[in-house]
């Protein structure tokens, strides 16, 4: 982070007195759905062994219920756990799964691409205020500078959707977003300058696919980047392999992902990847109108078309 | 009497050994992170905080090229790459847990296949450790028998001093050897005052009963509980300083191209994916455990070593916050039970 | 007449509409520069991005993606999905720092000899001006990130990140 | 596949005058895979392809490559000669060094560099190709004709004389569409009726006709041989089975005074009706829009007369499931109303010709009725107006046709001749009366189709004025009509009595909607598209429909016949094997990778994605996965390419051919 | 064959014109005639067809002239041999369209007072020497061919037109004259105004209409490389000879092309003397010509 | 005389003289209404350029009945007879025919352009015809001039001509001259008695 940045803008603490109630909320209804065996697991989050951590976990028993919380550290999209990336999870039988309003628009586009059945899946869903940004000591408290981006930009801090809405959200303070700001600035590049940009981002990518593997619409059982016959991009952690393998991801991406950007968290090179994917997602609601919502929708924008649609860049 | 060094003449170091055309890798500041790369000049050394990746790419890339092929008319034509150009490194400012992995993977690079590529890096490599001044809640060297102030694997050690610079600590002939390349840079002095080495918190294991638990408990709830959350991507692995696993892939054409030895990863769920389409280790948590069990207890069973030093980074970037020091310190607990008996026997993953 | 540049020119085209008219182009001795290499689909609708990245990454200097008019396709929609595919990937293309110029899109039917001509000339003629393009095959020599960043304004926005 | 041939054809002196083929040749032999390589002067002749099929033998080749014209013409030729040699004909494939390289090249270096590249790519390609077999698909032996106007009426007969089913559905109450409505008809002067209720009575009393009529599609699934068909039956409100047709509730029926459509509102009928007295079936039907039953329920005097008690105001639409193989469309057309503007078109419409506003300018549909013994007049020619006799009718052709600007720009075929016929028909009928054509062109390319028109100049002395009307406008009780000869260059003003417009034909209401059904193409006029203009007239780019009638574009009668039957006996063709045949070009989903997120069925144009279950051998069900149903697929690959992680792969276009000709840039 | 057993005779309508200005034309059928041995007797006290003025603007009157004079051309034995092709044209089609139209011969019969007598053959000069007489004859007739003398043949519109009624030869495509004057040896060339009008009809009344379409076909001929014409009507040849100086001075044009009846030169060709073929009554004066190709 | 050429034409039985196309078709012996108006006459025809209404537009006005115009147009009197037209017509419609039809017409209508020069040198024509018998051109252009004004046309010809023996300028007597004023005379009186057109 920039830090000069950083420190223009007043420190402001986000209250998120909120996280209690809802912590207990969760608890009380993965005990009733585990006990009135509506649901054969709860997928949410518990403590983690670092102090102010949380980490995900599956309970199958309703004692265990009492681990359940939400807080800042409850980063993660939970809907992954439902896709078929984790068959095990899946094979527990039919799940209740915890979900902020970002991970909701993820099980949204799930069931719109067939991944499960909205009525197979019990979405307890907790109004957010935010969470920690990466690379945040687990137990600071969320501020403006300790929120992670796509909070500050976040339109769905309610997930109406859900089977149930847990939590309570108190006043937000008006956070100025920082994504779209720099999305701009290197809109303003030239395109050379650009490509400088995201070579420096990409050559240092290890290709530990962290953010393939947190990705909810990354599911498929066979990658096209695993793929060896015939190789669509290089598997080596070079840097032409890695500019393939992340046009690629951003390319399949476009249309499905909806902006949880836990690529970008998990990476471990801090590579901006949600960049890319918002990118995409400003491009398709500029073309197509089409944003990723809370309702699943029959087809996406790469899935259908319309005889109108802008053809300005065809000869 | 120890052997010191300023922390101006520590960078007049780099300078000289870069202009010597020496490989000078350091950690070195990258926007937030630092990582180990080589150095241009003694300025960019940043030492103190532990890098985001691990030093073993010194001797171990990411991805290398082990041979290229060319197909013509005349059948095909293979060139080896040339180990006798790798340079001659330096590896400067390396922590502990850092310094002490390469020794730990020589074992399995020079048994029964010697790795030519690792193994002619390593020898070309001169360690020079750095006593670790700062810890955090997911460091636990102490935990697998190491120190902040140990030596081990380093040729040199430098100790942080209270007023600045740093003792010298000759550990072995190499770094003798090298010193001897720079002796003005280095002033002997009477007494010095190191920075105090920063301990890691932890509840100490007994790394030897950790194993016989671990060979009695392959199958385990614990592996579930921990590990279901497991999302199967390769961070652990790829800023693990010990973890060794690489794929031999061809890139290129079938007319041309490169033999390619990439690192990678137990938990990718192709790891031991087998041709038929089986994977013995099917689900997530089962990887895991084989990664846990590889560090405990499989290298040790070979080697006599242990496969991790503790330096905390699958914990602070795993997505899912699997935390090794956790469950470990969780099977050390649930392991001064345990009895010794036999364990089982089971593969080696080579 | 030589040029001091000759780019290679990848034609990703559907076998209906712009690889006929190219075969009108032929039947009618139109003649055009030797530089394109024309990838025959049945569709623009099969037409994969990832095409294009692969052309770019073996060398191609500039690439045409044509097929059907709007209405005119012989699968029906096949171009209507291509043309939104292709509409967001040159998108991503451009955020990425790929010049568009050397990404072109066209509708060329079966009719459309001439057309084709045009098209395949007036990028050719592009592309000469332009260059070769290095990008993609540059970084194939590479091995690892440098950490190196040239440009002070690249830097800043690389450290706001 | 390493043992490639590659056979680079001169093409007389079309390729080697601008390439150099045996460098080409020579470059080939040194390609990877490549086992033989020749030049030869003629590829696709006897002794070319002999040359092909022996190298096959000789060299034990795998796979080919003929670099010769482009596969559009002789892809076809060399697979055929491929598998003559044993191969899998989808082993071997062309490079184009002709169409895309000889002939629109000039220097011979850089022609000669491209073929080679040419010839590398493909080389490259076959080496990945994979051999392919045809897709049988079972047929299932039994027609659906839409539409039962002369073409529908012309093809059901056929296909049911040849032995088979034929389901013929109509959406009005009675077959026989617009034909039926015609006086008489060109060029034989013949009756239309008389021709034409014969082929009606015909398909009622087939055996092997099942006919709907008053009924319309309202969904097509399935594929060529294997159609499924939703057929809604409107409620008749009469019980078909029980009528018997007497006509009794007709005339009573209080409700008399409803424009008749049949007559183009020239007549009236009663809300229960038949369209026209020899309609087929002649079961009446109520239209519940004027009968009083309906609008306020205070009459029923039908159900009251009806003998046998058909009349069932209860009745509701039903929906008839059929299955057939193939499909023959024969929907017609409608006229060109010029009155009003169509919503939502370029149309401007003609406000210059009155049509709509003054009574006596009428359209030939319009005189059609009037022309006819069995119309609203007897066949007499009067005015709508004033009912009196017109003296002089002024005909304008290509009304709508013809023009970009105010209707449409194609030519509708039949107004010359039927505007011809009109002048005739009026003669015939008025001695003393003159008949004025304003005309462009005179389009008559027919069988005694000239003669015909020149007779009607030349015997009948019917005025033909070359050139457009500009005007038409109401003066006293004339409608005068403001021309110009350009043969004399001057303006020419008419006093007509009559004015009758030959509008333009267009496709019918709702054309587009049951392409959609069908999922064939159909043209910016929706005029159903054909697979090729000259060697597939009658098909469609759908396998398994076909086209018959004005549907299709402007038709006249004969046409609309000879299509028909063309359409039958394509039908038959089709029904003439248990089993059909495809091209195996096809995609086909990997089970394996497959993870069902069915972007490729959201893509499909033709439906050919299904959902499948794996289960396990306890029936569990596992996962569900894509499944392409080859007899509908038709090959694009939009599949492929939207499927994130190719887990459907396009027979003959498969990501490894394609990435094999890319390796080689 | 035998020439002494089909002697040839014919009875000759010669027309106005080669009794005048085409005079030439006159002398040079009957020397060539004699020099052939076929006989010639001209009909006594023919007149005028009535030629073009008089189908102009009635056409009875034409018919009935016409009619007359094939009446008195009936008491003269043999064929009707006919010199100049508007009289031919004439004659041909009062025939024809006498032949076809029932009420028209009623009328013409009314008004010659007498049966109309449509059976005596009428023939072109060109016909009776390429058919009757017969090519081969012909050639075997030349005493001094014509070598080198390259001719422009014209037809003109009276000959061959309409399809039906002078059967001379083909209408489009007419051959006869080049194939009788190729048996001189000479050469003819292919031309494009071979059977364009030269505007007889207005000789008189518009000399400018003459002037323009007599000029288009002298330069045509002049194109194709032709040394002369060669005519077989007197009104043809009164346009091309007559006013070719009026032309030349109209146009800037130079043409001095002598303007041949096909008779003077298959005379020439068949041995008659140079003297008796009418010559020095051409306007342009062929002898310079005939003496560069040694005819004369 | 009024300029009727561009003025509107009112279609209708009555402003058709269907009559006059009757008397042109009797008179010709050709079909009017054959024509279809291809154009080929006008193309083939070498007096198109000195033509008002071209060929084909005259068939066309005769198809309307529209004598006046027809008459009204010089077209009819630069026809020069050649044959062209019928010869090459598709349809069979003899133009040389119906345009001697349309001169006799316009002939007896007293038509607008009796006073041509090419009706005038006809009119003389025949004249010699029914004095002489047969043409004597010195006499017939003589005339022509006298009566056409233009006294000194062809002046320079005329001497050329009578040198080269071409002109005569005596007549000898026919002996049939009788027989030939009967002719005119029996015409003169069918057309009296309307046995003739």
């Amino acid at each position: 982070m920039n830090n000069s940045t950083e420190k223009a803008e007043q420190a402001v603490t986000i209250d998120i007195s909120g996280y209690d109630v809802a912590t207990a909320e969760i608890r009380s209804e993965a005990k009733r759905l585990l006990t009135e065996k509506i649901v054969d697991a709860v997928v949410g989050y518990q403590a983690g062994r670092r102090k102010g951590s949380a980490v995900p976990v599956i309970i199958t028993d309703p004692a265990q219920a009492e681990k359940l919380l939400f807080s800042p550290a409850c980063v993660n999209n939970l809907s992954i756990y439902l896709t078929k990336a984790k068959k095990e999870i899946r094979a527990k039988g039919k799940l209740a799964v915890v979900a902020k309003g970002c991970d909701l628009r993820a099980l949204a586009g799930l069931v719109g691409e067939s991944q499960f059945k909205r009525e197979e899946v019990v979405i307890i869903g907790v109004s957010c205020a935010g969470v920690h940004r990466a690379g945040i000591q687990p137990g600071e408290p969320l501020t403006n500078s300790t929120i992670a981006k796509k909070c500050r930009e976040c339109s769905v801090h309610i997930p109406d959707e859900a089977d149930l809405v847990v939590g309570k959200l108190p006043p937000l303070p008006d956070l100025p977003p920082k994504e779209k700001e720099l999305m701009e600035k290197l809109d303003a590049m030239t395109p050379a300058l650009r490509w400088e940009f995201w070579k420096e981002q990409f050559t240092r990518c290890i290709r530990c696919l962290a953010c393939r593997q947190v990705c909810p619409f990354c599911y498929c059982e066979q990658c096209l980047c695993d793929r060896g016959r015939p190789q669509a991009v290089d598997t080596s952690p070079r840097p032409s392999g890695n500019m393939g393998w992340h046009i690629v991801r951003a390319m399949h991406l476009a249309g499905r992902c909806a902006g949880c950007a836990e690529c970008e968290r998990v990476c471990p090179m801090d590579i901006p990847l949600n960049l890319l994917n918002r990118k995409m997602a400003e491009e398709l609601k500029e073309l197509y109108h089409y944003e990723a919502g809370m309702k699943p929708v029959e087809k996406g924008p790469l899935t259908s078309y319309d005889e109108k649609d802008d053809q300005s860049f065809i000869k | 009497m120890a052997l010191t060094i300023t922390e101006e003449n520590l960078r007049k170091l780099v300078d000289r050994l870069v202009k010597d055309g020496a490989r000078v890798v350091g950690p070195k500041v990258a926007g937030e992170m630092t990582v180990y790369e080589p150095l241009t000049s003694g300025a960019e050394l940043a030492p103190g905080t532990l890098p985001r990746r691990s030093a073993k790419e010194a001797f171990f890339p990411l991805s290398e090229t082990i041979l290229s092929f060319q197909k013509g008319k005349e059948g095909l034509k293979v060139e080896d790459v040339d180990t006798n150009a790798f340079p001659r490194t330096v590896l400067l400012g390396a922590l502990p847990c850092d310094a002490a992995a390469p020794q730990v993977m020589d074992a399995v690079f020079s048994w029964d296949y010697k790795d030519e590529f690792y193994l002619e890096r390593r020898r070309r490599t001169v360690i020079v450790g750095l006593s670790c001044t700062s810890a955090d809640d997911s460091c636990f060297c102490t935990l697998v028998g190491l120190a902040p102030t140990d030596t081990m694997g380093s040729d040199l050690f430098l100790t942080p001093l209270a007023g600045g610079g740093y003792s010298c600590q000759v550990v072995s002939d190499r770094g003798k050897e090298f010193l001897a390349g720079y002796p003005e840079l280095f002033a002997e002095a009477a007494t010095v005052t190191p920075v105090p080495p920063a301990e890691p918190e932890g509840t100490p294991v007994d790394l030897a009963k950790v194993k016989l638990w671990l060979e009695e408990h392959f199958e385990d709830e614990i592996w579930e509980e921990v590990a279901d959350r497991c999302v199967g991507c390769g961070a652990c692995a790829f800023l693990c300083p010990a973890c060794h696993c690489f794929d031999i892939v061809d890139e290129g054409t079938e007319q041309s191209g490169s033999r390619r030895k990439n690192w990678d990863a137990c938990a990718f769920s192709k790891f031991t994916n087998h041709a038929s389409g089986h994977n013995p280790r099917d689900v997530q948590n089962k990887r895991y455990r084989n990664r846990f069990m590889h560090k405990f207890k499989y290298y040790d069973d070979k080697f006599g070593k242990t496969l991790c030093t503790g330096c905390g980074r699958c914990i602070r970037y795993c997505p899912v916050g699997i935390d090794i020091k956790g469950i470990l310190e969780e099977i050390g607990k649930k392991a001064l039970s345990t009895k010794d008996t036999k364990g089982h026997e089971e593969n080696h993953h080579g | 007449m030589k040029h001091d540049f000759e780019p290679k020119i990848v034609a990703f085209v559907c076998t209906w509409c712009t690889y006929a008219g190219a075969d009108l182009a032929g039947t009618s001795r139109m003649i055009y520069p030797s530089n394109v290499r024309v990838v025959k689909f049945p569709c623009t609708g099969r037409i994969d991005p990832v095409f294009i990245l692969k052309a770019f990454q073996k060398g191609a200097d500039g690439i045409l993606v044509s097929g059907c008019h709007p209405g005119d396709c012989h699968y029906m929609a096949g171009n209507f999905h291509a043309r939104r595919r292709f509409a967001v990937f040159r998108k991503l293309l451009e955020f990425i720092g790929v010049d568009l110029n050397r990404l072109e899109f066209s509708w060329v039917s079966a009719a459309e000899g001439g057309k084709w001509v045009e098209i395949v000339t007036d990028l050719t003629q592009k592309i000469r001006k332009m260059g070769p393009l290095t990008q993609f095959t540059d970084l194939a020599d590479e091995e690892q990130w440098s950490g190196a960043l040239s440009n002070p304004e690249l830097k800043a926005v690389y450290d706001q990140v | 596949m390493s043992r490639i041939g590659v056979f680079i054809c001169h093409c007389g002196e079309n390729i080697s005058r601008t390439v150099d083929v045996e460098q080409v040749a020579q470059a080939a032999r040194q390609m990877t895979g490549v086992a033989y390589a020749c030049d030869y002067k003629y590829m696709c002749s006897d002794p070319g392809q002999t040359l092909l099929k022996k190298a096959v033998a000789e060299h034990k080749l795998e796979g080919i490559v003929v670099a010769a014209c482009s596969p559009r013409m002789h892809e076809k030729t060399f697979r055929n000669a491929a598998q003559a040699a044993g191969l899998n004909p989808f082993l071997c494939e062309m490079a184009n060094i002709r169409e895309h390289c000889s002939w629109v090249h000039d220097d011979r270096a850089e022609a000669t560099t491209k073929a080679t590249d040419i010839v590398r790519m493909l080389v490259e390609r076959v080496r990945k190709n994979k051999k392919l077999v045809p897709i049988t698909v079972p047929v299932t032996k039994r027609a659906l004709v839409i539409g039962g106007g002369i073409a529908g009426i012309q093809a059901a007969l056929d296909i049911a004389d040849c032995g088979h089913q034929v389901v013929l559905v109509e959406r009005e109450p009675s077959i026989g569409g617009h034909m039926a409505m015609l006086s008489e008809t060109f060029p034989t002067l013949d009756c239309s009726q008389c021709i034409m209720t014969p082929r009606m009575v015909d398909v009622i009393n087939h055996p092997r006709i099942t006919l709907h009529t008053y009924s319309e599609i309202e969904c097509v699934d399935g594929y060529i041989g294997n159609f499924s068909i939703t057929i809604k039956k409107k409620a008749r409100s009469v019980d078909m089975a029980k009528c018997t047709g007497c006509g009794v509730c007709m005339e009573k029926c209080p409700q008399k005074k409803i424009p008749n459509e049949f007559d183009k509102n020239l007549g009236f009928r009663p809300a229960i009706y038949v369209p026209f007295p020899q309609a087929v079936p002649n079961t009446p039907v109520i239209d519940r829009e004027h009968c009083t039953k309906f609008i306020n329920g205070k009459c029923g005097v039908c159900q009251k007369v009806c003998g046998p008690g058909a009349v069932d105001y209860e009745q509701q639409d039903q929906l008839v499931v059929e299955q057939v193989g193939a499909i023959v469309v024969a929907t017609g057309f409608k006229l060109y109303d010029i009155t009003e503007k169509p919503k939502g078109s370029a149309i401007k419409g003609y406000g210059e010709f009155g049509h709509g506003k003054i009574p006596d300018v009428i359209d030939g549909l319009t005189f059609e009725r009037l022309a006819s013994a069995s119309g609203p007049t007897g066949g007499k020619i009067v005015r709508p107006s004033d009912g009196k006799e017109p003296k002089q009718v002024v005909f304008v052709q290509c009304v709508g046709s013809r023009a970009r600007e105010k209707g449409i720009s194609y030519c509708s075929k039949v107004c010359c001749m039927y505007t011809a016929k009109h002048t005739m028909l009026y003669k015939h009928k008025v001695h003393d009366g003159q008949a004025y054509v304003f005309f462009m062109d005179a389009r008559t390319p027919g069988k005694s189709y000239d003669e015909f028109w020149r007779r009607a100049i030349e015997e009948e002395e019917a005025v033909y004025v070359r050139g457009m009307v500009s005007r038409v406008y109401q003066k006293g009780d004339k409608v005068v009509v403001m021309g110009s000869d350009i043969a004399v260059g001057v303006q020419v003003e008419i006093e007509a009595d009559l004015v009758v417009l030959a509008t333009a034909i267009q496709p019918r209401d709702g054309a587009d909607t049951l392409a959609q059904k069908l999922g064939i193409s159909y043209d910016k006029y929706n005029f159903y598209s054909e697979a090729h203009a000259k060697l597939r007239p009658v098909e469609c780019a759908t396998a398994g429909i076909y086209l018959a009638g004005a549907c299709q574009g402007p038709k006249d009668i004969p046409d609309t016949v000879a299509q028909a039957s063309a359409a039958a006996a394509k039908v038959m063709t089709l029904f003439s094997k248990d089993q059909l045949e495809r091209e195996p070009i096809v995609a086909r989903v990997n089970e394996k990778f497959c993870v069902g997120c069915l972007a490729c069925k959201k893509v499909c144009a033709y439906g050919a994605v299904e959902e499948k279950e794996i289960r396990d051998r306890q029936g569990n069900l596992i996962r569900v996965v894509a499944y392409v149903n080859p007899g509908l697929c038709s090959g694009c690959g939009t599949c492929q390419a939207t499927c994130p992680s190719k887990s459907v792969e396009l027979d003959g276009y498969t990501d490894e051919q394609v990435m094999a000709m890319l390796d080689t840039l | 064959m035998s020439p002494t057993k089909n002697v040839l005779n014919y009875s000759y309508y010669p027309g106005c014109s080669l009794h005048a200005s085409g005079k030439e034309y006159d002398e040079s059928a009957r020397g060539l005639f004699k020099a052939l041995k076929i006989g010639l007797q001209e009909v006594p006290d023919w007149f005028c067809c009535g030629a073009t003025p008089a189908h102009n603007v009635d056409e009875l009157l034409s018919l009935a002239l016409c009619a007359k004079n094939l009446e008195l051309a009936d008491a003269v034995e043999g064929d009707l041999a006919v010199a100049c092709a508007a009289c031919f044209s004439r004659l041909k089609t009062t025939q024809h369209k006498l032949g076809e139209n029932e009420v028209k011969r009623k009328q013409v019969e009314q008004a010659i007072d007498a049966k109309v007598s449509l059976d005596k053959p009428v023939k072109h000069l060109l016909e009776i020497l390429a058919r009757d007489f017969g090519l081969e004859n012909l050639q075997k007739s030349v005493k001094k061919p014509l070598s080198g003398l390259k001719i422009a043949t014209y037809y003109g519109c009276l000959l061959t037109r309409p399809p039906d009624v002078p059967q001379l030869d083909c209408t489009e495509a007419p051959t006869i004259m080049e194939r009788v004057l190729e048996t001189t040896g000479a050469e003819t060339v292919a031309w494009s105004h071979r059977l364009e009008c030269c505007g007889a009809n207005f000789t008189l009344s518009r000399p400018g209409v003459v002037l323009k379409l007599t000029g288009d076909i002298l330069a045509s001929a002049k194109r194709a490389g032709a040394d002369c014409l060669v005519v077989a009507c007197p009104l043809c040849h009164g346009n091309l000879d007559i006013r070719q100086k009026e032309i030349e001075e109209a146009t800037g044009e130079e043409y001095h092309m002598p303007v041949f009846y096909i008779t003077q030169l298959l005379a020439l060709a068949c041995g008659v003397p140079p003297g008796k073929l009418g010559f020095n009554s051409m306007i342009v004066n062929p002898t310079p010509l005939l003496k560069e190709k040694n005819l004369i | 005389m009024k300029n009727i050429k561009n003025t509107k034409m009112e279609l209708s039985q009555e402003t058709m003289n269907v009559g006059f196309i009757k008397k042109v078709e009797a008179l010709s012996g050709s079909s009017v209404r054959r024509c279809f108006q291809c154009g080929k006459c006008s193309a083939g025809c070498p007096m198109r350029s000195f033509m008002d209404h071209p060929p084909n537009r005259i068939v066309r006005l005769i198809q309307l009945g529209q004598w006046e115009r027809v008459l009204a147009g010089r077209s009819i009197w630069y026809c020069a007879s050649c044959e062209t037209c019928s010869t090459r017509c598709p349809n069979k419609v003899d133009l040389a025919a119906i345009m001697d039809a349309l001169r006799k017409l316009s002939w007896d209508a007293d038509g607008p352009s009796k006073e041509s020069y090419v009706q005038l040198a006809n009119k003389l024509f025949i004249n010699n015809i029914k004095q002489y018998g047969r043409q004597y051109e010195m006499r017939l252009a003589a005339v022509f001039n006298v009566k056409s004004g233009q006294f000194l046309k062809d002046l320079m010809l005329g001497p050329k001509l009578l040198s080269k023996g071409k002109l005569k300028m005596f007549h000898s007597k026919n002996k049939n001259l009788a027989e030939i004023e009967k002719i005119f005379n029996r015409i003169e009186e069918m057309r009296k008695n309307g046995d003739a057109p």
